[in-house]
């Protein structure tokens, strides 16, 4: 076990933790927060384990892609904030229809 | 000295979970987000810690754009989203 | 010595409770405001925990987006559901936005046990000892112009990424435009305090982008946290009540957007016809060319981020009634 | 460790204690104004002394220049930040508290 280790597993968790609050809570702005949490949990498994070079400098690769991870992450929030007020501003409700289906 | 820095680091990180508490709590929006600007000045605090007992002198910046940026959401808070008092406020 | 590393161990395993618990409060908080702030919080840990994992570079990004841009956009959203439901006399969705939060739901949460305990064991089954890419990175650091690996890898080696990543924040904006609605009502003035403040911190925002992005060479900095820089002035100006005057805010804007990738687009044609690869940057060169590059892709890159928080397209004159 | 170790030390110790009551302030104080108080005064003198025992330690001027100058920024947002939510807080009328 290694700091690496441990911040991968945390990363593990975040992850799940918000696939759990995407599939669970119907408010969309819910669900965007739910979508953040779940791709800092995959930003944080990247970089950790780009820290097992021992006691060299980290691996750049995952750094360089997780650093464009954020600021695309940044505007895809951006721009799903603005269909939730379109769907809002619609519908009425900040949230997405049930299934017809049934 | 080592151990001093990243002692008070470590103490500076458990303030900031005391100061959680005022998160949760509220009672008012306003207080929510004053503990989030407590946030902003202990993280300061602690990276520049970190920067000395690293060495690695780049936490520095960090810690610079942390320092500049501490206000912008508290002023989206103030001109945006406070637009009434909504939580039932002490009185 | 002992006592230095039990100091690490605390630190590290105390910051990543802190990450776990504030995850889950954000989610499961029965106030939406209230979930906002801690993920304003909880993007301020992460930053920490860049630095835990030497990633200065990433904790720089974190700290201008997580500081400057996540927060003050979520909040600008829920400030404006508020106003479409006043709008459309639809009380309620915030309300509906507590409620829910107090069911706890057994089969997604059996699955997501499963899936955390899979992921989890093939985590800790990689090996501990890995190089990743990182002796190709050094090998060659020294034809790439740059002494910092994360700017080698982004400028040089994966150009390509961060020349489509420019492509994305652009159609992120096209969609925004595209469908965001009017704008909002009229702001109160922004008062003396506010005035100041935007006043004093603006140029050194804008002067510690331009320090970000010329040590980004050789130090943690470059590109994208100068971009994020800049895109938090723009949103503290906006939050202030300044807005892009007429003139500008047709070509000009546009023009501003855009040159970032046509910077890209049009190295790599040069780079192509001068007989290299697709942004091949001749080696004498490579410092220099770079620096242009991240100088129109941190222009580009910030305006977006302001753009995006402004939501509504400015429109030019001739666009007034 | 020499003298200025210590110093350096007394100086940070002291920064910390300041965090400490501030975010007691924040925990324990009855109304939004006065936590405004304790904290921002608080956690702004703690910070400044913890700059200024880093800066006994710094290696150059340029590095307590800079740090000098993170400590300024965060006066500046505190103080700004702090009148904004103060004004605004009475604004909306969130009552004094009174004993």
């Amino acid at each position: 076990m290694s700091a690496a280790f441990l911040f991968a597993l945390v990363g593990v968790g975040l992850f799940s933790l918000g696939l759990y609050a995407l599939i669970v809570h119907a408010h969309l702005l819910r669900k965007i927060l739910a979508i953040n949490v779940m791709g800092s949990g995959v930003f944080l498994v990247l970089v950790a384990l780009a820290k097992r070079t021992g006691e060299s400098q980290p691996d750049a690769v995952p750094h360089a892609l997780v650093i464009t991870g954020i600021v695309v992450a940044v505007s895809a929030t951006a721009l799903a904030l603005t269909l939730m007020l379109k769907l809002t501003a619609e519908t009425g409700r900040a949230e997405l229809p049930e299934d017809q289906g049934k | 000295m080592q151990i001093l820095y990243l002692a008070l680091a470590l103490f500076l990180l458990v303030n900031l979970g005391a100061g959680m508490w005022r998160v949760l709590r509220g009672p008012t929006a306003a207080d929510r987000m004053l503990a989030g600007q407590l946030f902003g000045t202990t993280a300061v605090a602690v990276l520049l810690l970190l920067a000395q007992t690293t060495g690695n002198v780049a936490l520095r910046d960090v810690a610079l754009v942390f320092a500049l940026l501490a206000a912008v959401t508290a002023v989206a808070f103030v001109r945006r989203a406070w637009t009434e008092e909504r939580t039932n406020n002490e009185s | 010595m002992e006592a230095l590393t039990l100091l690490h161990w605390t630190f590290d395993i105390l910051l990543g409770l802190g990450l776990l618990w504030l995850g889950w409060r954000v989610l499961t908080s029965p106030d939406l405001f209230n979930a906002i702030v801690l993920f304003v919080a909880f993007g301020l840990l992460m930053a920490l925990a860049w630095v835990r994992l030497d990633a200065p570079d990433i904790a720089l990004a974190e700290a201008a987006i997580g500081a400057g841009l996540t927060g003050a956009l979520l909040l600008a959203a829920f400030a404006k559901l508020r106003t479409v439901e006043k709008n459309h006399d639809i009380a309620g969705q915030l309300e509906k936005g507590k409620l829910e939060n107090r069911s706890f739901q057994w089969w997604p949460a059996t699955f997501l046990l499963v899936v955390a305990a899979g992921l989890g064991h093939t985590v800790l089954s990689l090996p501990h000892y890995a190089t990743g890419l990182s002796a190709e990175v050094s090998a060659n650091l020294k034809s790439s112009g740059v002494s910092n690996p994360v700017t080698a890898v982004l400028l040089n080696f994966r150009g390509y990424d961060t020349l489509l990543e420019m492509v994305v924040l652009l159609l992120a904006l096209l969609g925004v435009w595209s469908i965001s609605g009017s704008a909002l009502p009229r702001e109160a003035a922004p008062g003396p305090i506010l005035d100041t403040l935007s006043r004093l911190l603006t140029p050194v925002l804008i002067l510690v982008a331009a320090y970000l992005l010329w040590v980004g060479a050789h130090a943690p900095g470059g590109a994208f946290q100068a971009g994020a820089v800049l895109g938090a002035a723009g949103v503290l100006l906006l939050l202030s009540g300044w807005r892009l005057s007429s003139h500008l805010a047709g070509l000009p804007l546009r023009i501003i957007l855009v040159a970032g990738p046509v910077a890209f687009v049009a190295m790599a044609v040069f780079t192509m016809l001068t007989g290299g690869q697709f942004l091949e940057y001749p080696r004498a060169e490579a410092g220099t060319l770079i620096l242009f590059l991240e100088t129109a892709a941190t222009l580009s890159i910030g305006t977006t981020l302001a753009a995006l928080f402004l939501g509504e397209r400015p429109k030019n004159k001739r666009e007034y009634p | 460790m020499n003298p200025s170790d210590y110093l350096s030390a007394a100086l940070m110790i002291a920064g910390a204690v300041f965090f400490l009551a501030g975010t007691l302030g924040l925990l324990r104080f009855p109304d939004v104004y006065s936590r405004l108080h304790a904290l921002t005064k608080a956690d702004n003198v703690g910070l400044g002394l913890v700059v200024m025992g880093l800066a006994v330690q710094a290696e150059s001027w340029a590095v307590v220049g800079k740090l000098l100058l993170i400590w300024l920024l965060v006066l500046l947002a505190g103080a700004s930040v702090a009148h904004l939510i103060a004004r605004g807080a009475l604004e909306r009328g969130i009552k004094l508290w009174r004993r």
